[in-house]
Parts: structure tokens; C-alpha cells; sequence
């Protein structure tokens, strides 16, 4: 089920995100994830940046330890990949709203080009600390979607939290479907603003995983598995769970809040 | 329909299938969904004294539908904040079992004791886990010392005490009939088997902890000679585990000498529906079979009279 | 193309691929079939002092193409009749092994004596089948005896003593270091690992016997726990077994650190040409990962660095 | 791999053969065997003397002590079967001739019903000790293969062995392939004949079975194996094997004469 494949491609995308591109035949749908295993060291899950054809890749942030050492794999080494796993974006035509907040982006951008080459018209409510973080703008508008920016720091766009220009789009109207990845506390805020305005919404959650196989329970999230029933949820279900915004947990299994 | 209720060491089980330890049961709200999916009871992950990670990724392998490799390492929170996850589950009336792991008798008491005032119908003891360096296996494969600890969980709680066997031994039944005479109310079997998986290509074993314990289809022959070795050894009742993935090999189990069968890895190849479906199965089949009731299937398979004109005889 | 040949425990291997005990091995006429098929040895199905019939059918029980279950019950014409089948198999040029059964030290070392008279490369000692009462794993699972069986043989042969170790143990490594204490030039691992079958509309065991052992891919992440295990324990080197059916199944095993290796199940579901296709396919994939000479493979995933930032470092 | 399945009807063909049909779908061609197991008691080989269609039958000769007691099976009773096994007769239009001695019909008669049904022309000479362990005899000639009777008693036909009328029927020429079965030395006779007049042949062999997969060497048979690389042989394999019409092997591996 693994199948161990040397990076082809090495790009960085923003000062803190690198995409890793590799070989990888299995078929994937946007918003899927693989377990990428970095030999002798840890195996993550990471959504699929790059999901059409036999050129897949993942866009890592650096967090923590491990993210930095996978960002500091270089074309030619090996990686073992399994997936992909998870439940995909449901990709319906219409007007799109795409909140991505951070490296969500990496989630989101083959989903806006996916319904983009299937007619739909999309606007992309892109936020980040500061400009030169803003991930994959170039990407969201060469397939044509429509990208209102946001910045921590006001270096670009809109001085404040997406969630705002996310707020006044869906205030403008005419939207059908809401997609987000980001800061859970972020999501939690886009959720509530479809909600009230009974706009369909999906988000991509992330929880520690092991198996990726819906059998160890570390990514338990409410009644849901995120490897299994997720990470794409709709926003019924995110609601519905009384940790969505408020708590993970470690590995332990042990509760964290946000 | 046949009946497929089953009573087994005290517990009143609706249909013979629990969740077994380590699948599902690191939270209130999934013991929870896989009691609603249908599941008999549900075991609880093994829970220690204290918060362990496990061991880090990648601590899982598979082989087709047909097998697994796991080292988690045994991953809890610990049973102060266990017990918070477990009243969730208890006020939604799931029969649970709840699984501990120690590295010595005083641990396993301690645990038992606390579990106890859980809400929990049975405590199973992991003497069993094949990697967990100074648990499971380490502590459950010398007859002696799993009576001594099945011993002293008997005198920490009145409920029934299930001692879960290795297959990694030379005599399973052994250490059954050591657990019986501690004072178990049951045994069940088989934890997974020790085993191991190399990439070649990255030249390395898969699994971080490198030695792991295989499950799925591919153990339930092991599971069902433990099973079968065990009921002609001991008197208390015996849990059927390992590469339960049909209503037929339940029955296998069931006919070898168990009352009950926990399910794990046919969890990750099927889902949570597993449970339903089993149990629906399970009757069709002791109708097709003409049992009214599986408990008449118990240890069915024993004593079959068998060798050149066994049939003229029997 | 990388060289497959291998030299282990004095023997010279055109290819590590040995055909492993019972499988064929009972006349002269498969033997040389084996050879000629590609295997690079031949070991000879386990024989005894007098001739057995084994147990009555049913033998045999199959899991799709991932396992097996027999209980043949060690069947052999006993050594007088079958040294006369090893003529043959020995003027057709074959490298043989000569596997013998008995139930005392005293029998093994008789055996042993009588088979290096044939033209037998090495002995293999069968300590390790687990379902023949008074052979086997019953005179297998302790260290101490296995130290004197293998005590006793070598003191009777010039031959190098390959000692076949049973992974229905809680130790099995143990048995392999006291068999290197006693002298072995080599120990194999594993022999089948016990298990049972229940034919449930027949309410009884598949097997005439009960009790059988498990072979095939089932038990290939056992037989790598074992050879793992063992490679951390002697000096010796350790032929692989359990589960090859792939090229990839081989270097797993070369890389827990076995120098040879068998092949008996893969026969069954494949036919004879499975040891010619195995060759091939090795020596591809040791030119894919960049391996000259199999012998450079040997243990190659034992102290690969690991843990967070392992890569790094390493 | 195994089907529990009850035996439908029992036909007792001979006084010395009994058929036993029942419901078994696995698809099957004249000349293979099924491994039949007796609950609590032995597990044999059996040529399929029906394998059309989902109701195969075999036809057991009473030899010993487990052959009577298969002969005992009533309709209703279950056994186990798995199977087929081993290589078929090659059916090849043309005129063949068919020589079964004893129980050998019961392998050649789904063989003669295929070639007729093809087309292509048969004639049996069939032999038996005495006339009313001529077995098949109406099943040959309803499809419509001419029959030639030989017994060892005189009590119909030809007064001696079948392997003389075959001898004749060979000698009268136009047979493009000879198929036989029954005891090996018969066999044997019949293979030297064929092989003088070069004609193609084909013999049934049997030897004691245990896993019926090629593996534990049970059914050794020279350098071949009967479960795999047979029943069915052709003649110059046949006379390759040195113990054909000589020995076979009993359970433990020893040498046996016939
Ligand atoms: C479905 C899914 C998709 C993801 N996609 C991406 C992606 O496209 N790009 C990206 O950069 N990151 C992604 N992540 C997050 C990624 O897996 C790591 O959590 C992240 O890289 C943390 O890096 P770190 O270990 O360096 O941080 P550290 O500081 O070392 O750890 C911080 C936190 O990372 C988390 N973490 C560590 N191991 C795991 C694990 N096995 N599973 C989940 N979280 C873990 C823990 O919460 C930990 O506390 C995804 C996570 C999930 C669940
Ligand atoms: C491919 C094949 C097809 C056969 N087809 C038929 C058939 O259509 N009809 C029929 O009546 N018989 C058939 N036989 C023979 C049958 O399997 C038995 O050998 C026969 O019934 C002997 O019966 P018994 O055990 O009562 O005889 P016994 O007197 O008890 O034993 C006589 C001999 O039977 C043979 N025998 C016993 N067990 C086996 C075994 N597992 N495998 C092979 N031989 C065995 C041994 O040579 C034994 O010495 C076939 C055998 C083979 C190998
Ligand atoms: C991922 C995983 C985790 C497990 N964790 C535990 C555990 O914590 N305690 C325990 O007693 N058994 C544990 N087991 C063993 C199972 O409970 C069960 O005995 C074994 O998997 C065989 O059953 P199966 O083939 O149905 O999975 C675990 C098994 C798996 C696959
Ligand atoms: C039918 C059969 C017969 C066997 N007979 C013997 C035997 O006589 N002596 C022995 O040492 N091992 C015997 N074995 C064990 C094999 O040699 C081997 O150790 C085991 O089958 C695992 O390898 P595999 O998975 O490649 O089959 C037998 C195995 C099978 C399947
Ligand atoms: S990661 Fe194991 S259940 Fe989701
Ligand atoms: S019956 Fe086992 S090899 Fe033919």
C-alpha cells in the first residue's frame, strides 16, 4: 500500500511554505490528504496540493520540528506515500466562496481549479500574516477565480482577518456553496456566516493521525474520524461537534484547546 | 430468527461482537458511535496510570484486506482524564469493558479499582500487547505472574475480570488456565501476533518501533487453535479474538469454545457498520444451521467424532 | 545484473532460494525436479527412523492465495527406503539438505549419521513442526533441549547443522542462541505457526488432526519477527522462511538479516517455476536498489537510524 | 475453498458402483477430480464422472473399507468437496477410441458425452470382469458411441481382456487419438499399442492424494505430479514415468507394486 517515490520538484512557494512535488499514480480528488512518511523519521498526513495527473505534491508550512525537516527534503530523496485518504470538496458548479487563511490554501487550490474547468465561477477570500505569505495567489487567478486579499499586517488588501472580506462577500449575495481551510477558530467563524445565511459551507479540519484508516481513534473528532469522515466536512457536522474551534487532541489522546 | 444474545462472564450481551480494545476506543463519543452501529459491548483502548504518546509514525501496515502490522504503543490519556471520556458512553447504556495495561500487579489493581467506579461491566487485562517494552506480553507470558495479577485485580473490584491471552507463547492455554486460577472470570483471545515488515526500498522496517503484532484474516487460524486449545484446558468462559471478519469465523470461534468475539481490524477494511451487518449475518446463518440460539453452538466442534468410520459411528 | 549467489553455513548457493522441507521433497524424482526447476538447494521433506503414514486426510486447508493450513503429520518412508530416492536426486548434481525428525537426541544423532552417508550438503534438524505429538515443537520449545539435540548431531557429523526453530515460542530468538551453543552452523526460521480451521456447517475441525500450521504470506511478518530477532541474538547465519512469494518477501528477509532463504507454499499456489522466476526477480531488484552482490543486502534494515530528524543525521 | 453440499441422488450403477450426485458449481471438464471429504472420516480423490452443469456427480467403485462407506452416503447426507483439480481430456474432433476397464468409465464417460457432442465420432470397448459391472454402457451408447464389450468371464462380448478388442479396433485403423483408463497395467498395454501405430493416447492415472495442489509430494508420479500435471497424461509421458504399470507409492512414500 506504500509505495516509496523520489521528490521531483522542490519549490518555495512563500518564506514559510515549501511544495515538494513527486511522482505518484493512484488517483486523487481535491482535498484528499496522503500519509507521507520521511524514511527514519515521522510519517504526517498532508492534503494534496497537487492532485490531477501522475505529478502529485503536498504544500508544507514549517510548524514545528518534523514540518522544517520535511521541508528541508531536496529532489532526488525518498519519501514513502499511502492514500490518498479522506473525503474530498464536493465540486459543484455555481459561485464558489473559497476562504483560505494561511497555508489552507494548499487544500484549497486544486479544488478552485477543479470547479474552475468544470465552468464554476469562483472568488478566492485569500488571508495571511503578511504579503509575502499569501499562498498560491498566482495559482488562484491563472485558472481564472477572483481573489480579494487580507493581511495580519495590512501589507496587502484588506488590513484584518479574511473572515471579514469573507463576511462582505457573502453579505454581496449570490453565492452557493462557502469553502474553507485555516485556522480552526477561523473556519469556526466562516461556518457561522454561511450558516446565518443558509449557504452550504465546507471546511478541511486537521487532527493528529496514525492509522489514517478510521481504526485508531487519534483523530477522533466527535463521533466523527477526520481520516475517515473528513477532513472535509460540511458545516452541519462542524457545527455539530462540540470541539470544532474549541480543542484537539495530542497524541495521548488527551484534549488541547486551541 | 435464531438468537443471538449471548450471556458471557455476568455481561448480557444483545449479540456476541464487541469492540476489541484498541480500535475505536480512545474516546466517549466513539465508544459511543460503535455501540450505536450495533456492536454487543465495547472495550475500551488499554488505559495506564498515566498520559503515554505511543510510538511515533508510522505504526501501521497493511496487507490487502487480509492482514495488518500495528505498534501504536499503547497511546492513552491516562485514566484521570479516561474517565472523563468514559460517562459519555455510559449514560448512552453501552455495555463497556474497560481494557488496562500495568507493568506489575499493584498497577493492574490500582487500574482495575479506578475503572470500577467508571460505570464499566468487566475489566480486561492486556497481558497480551507483543511491543510494548515492560507491558502486555512482557508481563502476561509466565503462567505465574498472570495468576498473581489476576489476583489482585480480583481483590480490588467484584467485577468480572477477563485476562487477555498472547499467542506468542509456546502454551497459551497455560497461561488461561493460570488466569483461571487467579480468579478470572473469563479469558479472551488472541492479542495480535508479533511480527515484523521491512521496506527494501528505504531499507528499514516500517513500523518506528520496528517489531509490531500482526491482525486481521491472517491470525484467525492462531486465534482459533489458542480458542480451541484453551477450552479443552479451562471451565470459565472464553472471548474469541482475531480476524473476525464474517459471521462464519465468529462461528468457528463460537464452535471452538467461545461465548463471546471481539472485532478490531475488519473495522478499518469495512467501517463501523461491520457490527450490524455481522450481527444480522449471524443469525441467518444459525437458521440456515438450525441452531435456535448460538449459545447451543458453544464449543461445537469438540469431541466430533472423527477417524475412518467416525460417520458410520457418529 | 547483481550476483544472487550466496554462501551460507558452508554451503554454496547459486541462489538463495531454497525449496523448503515437505514440500516435494519426498522422492528423489522431485528433488531434481526442484533443482532443475532453479531452487539453489533442495531440502529434503523431514524423515524419520521408520516409515509414517501421516495423519488421514482432510491434510490441507487454503486461504485464498495468502495461506495455508496442513497438518500433513511428518509422512516419510523412513531413511532406509528414502536413501535410495536421494540417489538420484545426488547424480543429478542438486545441493541437498537432508531434514530429519525424531523425538530424542539419541534418534536425531542416528538420523544424522545415516543422511550424511548420502551425499547430503548439511543437515537440517526439524525442531519445529507444530502438530506431530513427540516431534517437532514438543522436543523444540525448550532451549536447554534444543542445545542438546543439536549437541548430539553435530558430534556424529562433519556436515554443517542447520537447526529449524519454531515460532510458537515466547522466545524463539532463545531457541536459535542455544542451538548456536550447541553447535549449529546455522538455524532456520520459521516452521509453521500453529493454528486450526472449523468447518461450520460441518461443526468440526477441517483437519483429521485438529491442529495444524500455518504457512504462506500470513506468516511472513512472523518469520520476520523471528530472523530479526535471532540476528540480534547469534553469529551464525539464519536461512528465512515463512510467506516468500515475491522477490521483495526475500530481501526482507536478507535484510532482517537472513543469507538464504525457503521457499515451500509458493509452490502450491504458483507451481515449480516459482523458484526460476524468483532468481530472476531478485536479481532485478537488487540492481534496482543498487546492491552488487546479495550478500551486501544482509541485515542491511538492522541499525538504520531512526526517530525524529534520523534522516538528518543519517 | 471447500463447499458443504448434500448429495441429491445415489445411483447404484453395478453392483460394485454407486453414483452420487450433487449440487456443486464450480465449472469442470471431463478427466478432472474433486477432493471428497466425508465428515469425520477420509478425504479422497474422485474423477468427476458428471461435470455438466451445476449437478456433478462422481461414480465410486467399492475397493475398501472407505469406498464402502462412501458408497453408504444416502441422499441428504452432506460432504465436502473441493475442486476440480488436475488436467482434462483434450476432446479434439476426429474418431477416438476409448478403452475403460472397470471403474475407468466413470472418468471417460463425461469425456465421450463432450466429443460427441462436438462431433466427433467414438467407439468404447469396454471391459469388465462380468457382464453386469459393465458400467456406462447404456450412457455410451445413448450419446452415441458405439460400444465393444469385452469380460473376463465371457458373460458378454468379447471372452478376454479389453485391451485385445482395443488391440483389434486399433489394427482396423481411422483412429485419430486413443483415451483410456482403468488398472495401470491395462493402461499400459494400451499406450505400447497406440505408440506402435502412432496414434495419440491419453490414460487417467490415480496415486494416493493428500493436498491436491502439487505440493507435499503424495501422488509423485516420476518427475511429475498426478494432481497437477495429470490425471490425465498423454502416452509419451505415460511410458517416460519408469513406474507407470509398475508402482505407486503408499501414504508414507514407499514404494509399492501393483
Ligand atoms: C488531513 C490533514 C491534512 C494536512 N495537510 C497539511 C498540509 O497540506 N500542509 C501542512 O503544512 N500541514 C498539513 N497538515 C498538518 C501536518 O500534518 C502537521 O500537523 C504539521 O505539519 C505540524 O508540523 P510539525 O510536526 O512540524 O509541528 P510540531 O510543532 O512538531 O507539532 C505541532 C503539532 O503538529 C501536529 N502533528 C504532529 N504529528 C501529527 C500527525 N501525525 N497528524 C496530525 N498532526 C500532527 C500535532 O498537533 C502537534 O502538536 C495536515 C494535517 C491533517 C490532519
Ligand atoms: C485422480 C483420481 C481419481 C479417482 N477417481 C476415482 C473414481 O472416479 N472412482 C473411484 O471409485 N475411485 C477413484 N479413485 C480412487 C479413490 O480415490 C480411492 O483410491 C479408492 O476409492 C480406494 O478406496 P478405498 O480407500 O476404499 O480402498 P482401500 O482398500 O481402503 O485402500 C486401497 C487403496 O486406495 C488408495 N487410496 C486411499 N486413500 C487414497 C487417497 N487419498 N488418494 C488416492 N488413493 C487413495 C490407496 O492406494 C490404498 O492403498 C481416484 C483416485 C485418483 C487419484
Ligand atoms: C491498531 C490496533 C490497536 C490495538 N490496541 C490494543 C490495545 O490497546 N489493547 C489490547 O488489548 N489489544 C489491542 N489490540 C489488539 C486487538 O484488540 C485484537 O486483539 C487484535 O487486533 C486481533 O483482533 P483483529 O484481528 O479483529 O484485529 C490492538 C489492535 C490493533 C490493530
Ligand atoms: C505441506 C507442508 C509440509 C511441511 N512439512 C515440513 C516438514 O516435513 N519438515 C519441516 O521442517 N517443515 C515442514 N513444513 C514447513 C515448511 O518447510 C516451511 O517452514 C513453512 O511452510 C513456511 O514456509 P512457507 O510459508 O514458504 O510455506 C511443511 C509445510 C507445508 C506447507
Ligand atoms: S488516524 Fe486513526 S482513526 Fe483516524
Ligand atoms: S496430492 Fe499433494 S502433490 Fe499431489
Amino acid at each position: 500500500m506504500r509505495s516509496v517515490v523520489r521528490v521531483s520538484e522542490r519549490v518555495e512557494e512563500t518564506p514559510s511554505t515549501v511544495t515538494l512535488r513527486f511522482p505518484y499514480g493512484p488517483p486523487a480528488e481535491p482535498g484528499q490528504f496522503v500519509m507521507l512518511w520521511i524514511p527514519g523519521d515521522d510519517e504526517l498526513p498532508m492534503s494534496l496540493s497537487f492532485t490531477d495527473g501522475a505529478s502529485k505534491g503536498v504544500t508544507v508550512k514549517s510548524m514545528g520540528d518534523t514540518s522544517r525537516r520535511i521541508q528541508a527534503i531536496r529532489p532526488g530523496d525518498a519519501v514513502a506515500i499511502r492514500g490518498p485518504y479522506g473525503r474530498p470538496f464536493p465540486t459543484s458548479p455555481g459561485r464558489t466562496l473559497v476562504v483560505a487563511g494561511g497555508s489552507g490554501s494548499a487544500v484549497l487550490a486544486p479544488a478552485v481549479e477543479r470547479v474552475r474547468a468544470r465552468g464554476g465561477s469562483v472568488v478566492v477570500a485569500l488571508g495571511a500574516t503578511q504579503r509575502p505569505e499569501l499562498l498560491f495567489r498566482e495559482r488562484f487567478e491563472r485558472c481564472g477565480a477572483t481573489v480579494r486579499v487580507a493581511t495580519d499586517d495590512g501589507s496587502e488588501g484588506f488590513h484584518g482577518y479574511v473572515t471579514e472580506v469573507a463576511a462582505t462577500i457573502l453579505e454581496e449575495g449570490s453565492i452557493d456553496a462557502v469553502w474553507t481551510c485555516g485556522p480552526e477558530r477561523m473556519m469556526d467563524k466562516v461556518v457561522r456566516s454561511a450558516a446565518a445565511r443558509r449557504v452550504p459551507c465546507f471546511g478541511s479540519v486537521e487532527r493528529h493521525m496514525k492509522c489514517a484508516l478510521g481504526m485508531c481513534d487519534a483523530c477522533a473528532f466527535g463521533p466523527f474520524h477526520v481520516c475517515t469522515d473528513g477532513p472535509v466536512f460540511d458545516g452541519g457536522r462542524l457545527a455539530s461537534v462540540p470541539e470544532f474551534g474549541r480543542f484537539h487532541r495530542d497524541p495521548s489522546g488527551r484534549r488541547a484547546s486551541f | 430468527m435464531a438468537s443471538v444474545d449471548v450471556r458471557c462472564a455476568g455481561l448480557e450481551l444483545r449479540n456476541p461482537f464487541l469492540l476489541a480494545s484498541g480500535i475505536w476506543g480512545e474516546t466517549g463519543a466513539s465508544l459511543v458511535g460503535a455501540w450505536r452501529a450495533g456492536a454487543g459491548g465495547v472495550i475500551t483502548k488499554s488505559i495506564g496510570e498515566g498520559p503515554r504518546a505511543g510510538y511515533p509514525n508510522p505504526t501501521v501496515e497493511t496487507y490487502g484486506t487480509w492482514g495488518m502490522l500495528n505498534a501504536m504503543g499503547l497511546p492513552n490519556p491516562g485514566i484521570d482524564e479516561y474517565l472523563a471520556e468514559m460517562a459519555a458512553a455510559r449514560d448512552a447504556g453501552a455495555v463497556i469493558v474497560g481494557s488496562v495495561f500495568a507493568g506489575d500487579e499493584a498497577g493492574f489493581a490500582r487500574l482495575a479499582r479506578r475503572m470500577s467506579s467508571a460505570g464499566v461491566r468487566a475489566i480486561e487485562l492486556n497481558l497480551s500487547c507483543p511491543h510494548a517494552e515492560g507491558f502486555g506480553t512482557e508481563v502476561g507470558s509466565e503462567p505465574g505472574q498472570v495468576e498473581r495479577i489476576v489476583r489482585a485485580v480480583t481483590a480490588e473490584t467484584k467485577l468480572p475480570v477477563i485476562a487477555k491471552i498472547t499467542p506468542n507463547a509456546a502454551d497459551p492455554a497455560a497461561l488461561a488456565a493460570a488466569a483461571e486460577r487467579g480468579g478470572a472470570a473469563a479469558v479472551s483471545a488472541i492479542n495480535t501476533v508479533r511480527g515484523l515488515a521491512i521496506d527494501v526500498r528505504l531499507k528499514r522496517p516500517v513500523l518506528s518501533h520496528g517489531l509490531g503484532g500482526l491482525s486481521g484474516p491472517a491470525i484467525k487460524p492462531v486465534g482459533l487453535a489458542c480458542v480451541w486449545q484453551i477450552y479443552e484446558r479451562v471451565r470459565i468462559p472464553i472471548v474469541g479474538v482475531g480476524g473476525i471478519a464474517r459471521a462464519e469465523d465468529a462461528l468457528e470461534y463460537v464452535m471452538a469454545g467461545a461465548r463471546a468475539v471481539e472485532v478490531g481490524t475488519q473495522v478499518a477494511f469495512e467501517g463501523i457498520d461491520v457490527f450490524g451487518r455481522l450481527a444480522r449475518e449471524l443469525g441467518t446463518l444459525l437458521d440456515e444451521l438450525g441452531f435456535a440460539r448460538l449459545e447451543d453452538a458453544v464449543g461445537a466442534a469438540h469431541g466430533a467424532p472423527s477417524g475412518p468410520g467416525a460417520r458410520a459411528a457418529g
